[in-house]
């Protein structure tokens, strides 16, 4: 029975990819995306990832589609060249189709049930301070990635908030109305319970800053566009301090070994479950503000209305 | 606590805490911060690269796990140089680039070149195949950060096609991780290397991961988005990105292919890599002459340069690998050198014409001095550093009886010379009536002569260079 | 029967589909999209093989390769949204600073 | 099959039923108002019926609160984005609601 729900999953994400990418109106293209991305986060559970299946469908596909969608409002909604199929040239297709059985053959040609580093990880799970496999390689084992990655996050906010300076605050008009206020005072408390869950049960089970991050910043979404929050500017300094407590305890924690002739990034055994705790809910600070800069305040009157190309 | 192994922590740990405390302290302390980061990382990696020059290869395991678990990190001689190519070409760039752009994009430009600093230097000690990756990913998205920091059209359209190409070409090599690690089980370089064997999954890493590099750092075939983005962003970047960022990618293509893929794959694949080079080359020296913009005609010089280095790949011998690394250095040097004198003749006359440029030897002398001798390092004249990398790679191709990357060495270096000298015959000219020419800061002439004195003191100081390289050096 | 080979095969079609599409289109938005479904492609991937553990407990390695992943392809999409956002809000001023020349340039780079 | 199994089947099969008329709804119906309409109503309702069905099976009465709790969610986001698009919808691109009449 398993089988035809992961051969139907597995055809499905393919296609639909195609798809997304063959409709001309860009905006049903953004809904196919979106949809694309709920499909492959259920991909994710069916491979027993649930970490992922959440972080995709909170990030990958829940922010990411509101941020496509909302830059669609600001570029021009049809494309100026129709031929949403692409130039189609038979011998790149070609060249494409050859290549793709290539790396299906060497799919097939991969070891059939190599555990990979799963057996070490499980042996050495206790000396990292965390119960959760996933947690103990994402902030002990190979923390120095989550360190980079968060350099990663500063720079791509730094890149985006640079680009929307001072001119595109949101001037919020008076008309919005008592339900969205309503809906979102209810919400925003359950928000915060479910993102601090998630950071307390990273330690034991799926989940962790980025998931909490991710939730966080929806909120924060939902806030901005009913305009009941501007974006966070970098000026002002309690954003600045928002952003980079998280790296800057992150970075303390990873060179304090130093100074006793320890490694980078060698968290003292006894509290180093705390330490990556304690770490994580900062960074899942950073994480909310970062995704918060990527939105821009609310567009400014159609750009392309009165009828220019 | 200042062990070798420490330090190479802290020249990654430096730039990256500038970074950050410099966006906390906000315009005020911008560039105090940013200045004590620097001389701090300069002095840091430059000790990294004592110690590798006296007790050899560095290792270190992150976090205190081993190997297949943990990151490893190894500073063998080529690392060593790489980070003292860094620290040295990166910090004078930035010096020219705080006057070349406005003061509100230096709050930008610093913390930005900071985090790039910290990726590369992260990029060049890492042995571990997905850390490479994430390292890759944070130079591309700070270099295309940094080329719109100046928010016009021409640098937006410029760092989204950068980014829309450099996107793939990470895929590209996330792919052929992915694959590696489902053969071998392991990410870590070194234990590729004993694991690796000849088989569909190792061509088609192999494959993935030269492709997906090939597209940054950018080989002929791939190099579309080159001139486009070098002449689109502001000329402090270009040279950065045109020195540093792009021997990122193929530092860890070189890395990567002479320590694990060369062993197992046959030598035409080799073959393949040189012949596209040496296409490269033709192809870039002959753009370069017919271009009518200043900063095309040393866009397209850099296909070119890029196209040499990739004639190590037929000939993975030693001499080759220190042949070409030496070329690596030099040519950020010379290169840098020349993008910043550009930048100077573009803020003196505001031309870009290549005709603009005539009669400035007198008004400007150390930026065409510092031009000069940077061409003379890329063409490869004797007391440059670019003679000695093709010196060693000419040595290679006769030892290794493929007599025809000579004449490609040569064929090029030819061309170069012409290219170069057409930037500089129309500067001895007098000068035209009515060209007024604004004074630039002396600070500002100095970087690129400071440069291309590197470039020369690489080809009349070349021994501990060559020794420093020796250190590690595989075969 | 263990279904990784099924998912890494779909995730490798999707990369291909994501690089056709990044390379056969004009518009921006359309090849940012394209990209992160070659992302999603290769990250699929990357789970499929963790899935292969016969003991049933998948190896978290890959899993928090992925878990990077997401964040650098959500950082480098959120870049490249607000680069293409700005320069579709310059080519408007610029379109209407200058009297709209008829057919101005195409959106994409 | 016990008869816990009966009945969570049976509202497995409610919640089915309902999600496919909800779509069926979103594909027939002229404008975005009915359009809503079918979404968030006949959705939620077949997501209620699963969520229920599901928590029969769950064994644990954790499991069980956890899935009325994202039930109770979904009932929240789809009536706040409902209103959005639905005010977004008026206001924004003025679409007038479908007059009732039957097309010939």
């Amino acid at each position: 029975m398993d089988v035809l729900l992961d051969g139907v999953l597995a055809l499905c994400l393919p296609l639909l990819a195609w798809l997304v990418l063959r409709t001309e109106s860009l905006s049903q293209a953004v809904v196919l995306f979106v949809a694309f991305g709920l499909l492959s986060a259920l991909g994710w559970a069916r491979l027993e990832a649930p970490d992922i299946a959440l972080v995709e469908s909170a990030v990958g596909t829940g922010l990411t589609g509101a941020l496509l969608m909302h830059t669609l409002s600001w570029t021009e909604e049809t494309p100026p060249d129709i031929r949403a199929r692409g130039r189609r040239r038979p011998w790149a297709l070609l060249a494409v189709a050859a290549s793709t059985l290539m790396l299906g053959w060497a799919v097939l040609a991969l070891p059939a049930d190599s555990p990979g580093l799963g057996p070490l990880v499980e042996a050495r799970r206790e000396e990292s301070g965390v119960k959760h496999p996933v947690t103990a390689v994402l902030l002990n084992f190979r923390g120095y990635d989550t360190l980079l990655e968060i350099a990663v996050l500063l720079v791509a906010a730094l890149g985006a908030r640079a680009v929307n300076p001072r001119s595109e605050r949101p001037t919020p008009d008076a008309g919005d109305d008592p339900l969205t206020g309503e809906l979102f005072r209810m919400m925003m408390p359950a928000l915060l319970l479910v993102a601090g869950y998630l950071v307390w049960v990273g330690d034991h089970g799926p989940g962790g800053a980025f998931q909490a991050g991710a939730i966080l910043a929806g909120g924060g979404v939902v806030a901005l566009l009913t305009m009941r929050m501007g974006p966070p500017r970098l000026s002002s300094w309690q954003v600045r301090w928002a952003l980079l407590t998280g790296p800057m305890l992150f970075i303390g924690v990873a060179v304090a070994p130093l100074f006793t002739g320890r490694r980078l990034l060698e968290l003292p055994r006894p509290y180093a479950g705390t330490l990556i705790f304690v770490v994580e809910l900062a960074l899942t600070v950073t994480i909310a503000m970062v995704l918060l800069m990527f939105f821009p305040g609310t567009r400014p009157p159609r750009a392309g209305a009165e009828g220019e190309p | 606590m200042m062990g070798g192994t420490a330090l190479m922590a802290w020249s990654v740990a430096l730039p990256l805490i500038g970074a950050v405390l410099s966006l906390l302290v906000g315009r005020a302390g911008v560039r105090l911060v940013a200045g004590v980061a620097s001389v701090a990382t300069l002095i840091a990696s430059s000790l990294v690269a004592w110690e590798v020059s006296t007790q050899g290869v560095l290792r270190q395991q992150l976090g205190g796990w081993g190997a297949p678990l943990g990151i490893e990190w190894r500073a063998d001689g080529l690392a060593a140089l790489m980070l003292l190519t860094i620290a040295v070409v990166g910090p004078l760039i930035s010096v020219h680039a705080l006057d070349h752009l406005g003061d509100r994009e230096d709050r930008e430009f610093l913390p930005l070149w900071l985090f790039i600093w910290c990726a590369l230097n992260a990029l060049v000690l890492s042995a571990d195949a997905f850390n490479l990756y994430v390292t890759l990913e944070l130079t591309t998205l700070g270099a295309v950060s940094l080329i719109v920091v100046r928010r016009d059209l021409p640098g937006l359209d410029a760092g989204l096609r950068y980014l829309l190409f450099a996107l793939p070409g990470s895929l590209c090599y996330l792919l052929g991780i992915a694959f590696l690690y489902g053969a071998y089980a392991t990410l870590d370089v070194g234990m590729l290397a004993q694991r690796v064997q000849s088989g569909p999954v190792t061509w088609v890493a192999a494959g993935l991961v030269t492709v997906g590099l090939c597209l940054k750092t950018p080989l002929f075939p791939l190099h579309v988005w080159l001139p486009p983005t070098y002449t689109g962003a502001p000329t402090p970047v270009t040279a950065l990105l045109s020195a540093l960022i792009s021997k990122g990618s193929f530092y860890v293509l070189l890395r990567l292919w002479l320590e694990v893929f060369a062993p197992v794959l046959d030598a035409e694949v080799g073959q393949l890599l040189g012949l596209l080079g040496a296409v490269a080359v033709l192809w870039g020296s002959v753009l370069a002459l017919s271009q009518t913009q200043l900063k095309r005609v040393v866009a397209y010089s850099s296909v070119a340069q890029i196209g040499y280095m990739f004639l190590v790949f037929p000939m993975a011998t030693s001499g080759a690998r220190a042949g070409v690394i030496y070329l690596v250095v030099s040519h950020a040097a010379a290169k840098a050198s020349m993008f910043v004198a550009v930048g100077n003749i573009h803020q003196a006359v505001g031309i870009t014409e290549l005709g603009g440029v005539q009669g400035l030897a007198y008004r400007m002398p150390f930026t065409f001095l510092a031009m000069a001798l940077g061409g003379i390092s890329l063409i490869g004249i004797p007391p440059s550093g670019g003679f000695i990398a093709k010196w060693l790679l000419l040595n290679e191709s006769i030892g290794t009886q493929q007599w025809w990357w000579a004449l490609v060495l040569l064929g090029g270096s030819l061309l170069a010379a012409a290219y170069v000298f057409r930037i500089l015959r129309g500067s001895f000219l007098p000068l035209p009536p009515g060209v007024t020419v604004r004074s630039i800061p002396l600070g500002n002439e100095l970087a690129p002569l400071a440069l291309a004195l590197i470039a020369l003191l690489l080809g009349l100081v070349p021994w501990f260079p060559l020794d420093l390289l020796a250190v590690g050096a595989s075969r | 029967m263990n279904p990784w080979a099924v998912y890494a095969l779909s995730g490798v079609a999707m990369f291909s589909v994501g690089l056709v599409g990044l390379f056969s289109h004009q518009h921006v938005v359309k090849r940012i999209l394209a990209s992160n479904i070659a992302g999603s492609g290769v990250l699929i991937v990357l789970v499929a093989l963790a899935r292969r553990a016969p003991s049933g407990v998948p190896d978290p390695v890959p899993h928090a390769l992925v878990l990077t992943g997401i964040v650098v392809s959500v950082s480098s999409t959120a870049l490249g949204v607000a680069l293409a956002r700005r320069m579709a809000r310059l080519r408007a001023d610029a379109a209407r600073a200058s009297e709209p020349p008829p057919g101005s340039g195409g959106e994409g780079p | 099959m016990s008869p816990l199994d009966f009945l969570s089947a049976a509202f497995l099969f409610g919640g089915g039923a309902f999600c496919l008329a909800g779509t069926v709804g979103v594909l027939r119906f002229p404008d975005v108002y009915c359009r809503l309409h079918a979404l968030t109503k006949v959705d939620n309702l077949g997501l209620g019926l699963v969520v229920v069905g599901l928590a029969l099976q769950s064994g644990s009465w954790a499991t069980a609160l956890k899935l009325l709790l994202v039930w109770f969610f979904v009932l929240i986001s789809s009536a706040f984005t409902c209103q959005l698009i639905a005010r977004a919808a008026l206001r924004g691109r003025g679409a007038a609601p479908w007059g009732g009449r039957r097309e010939p």
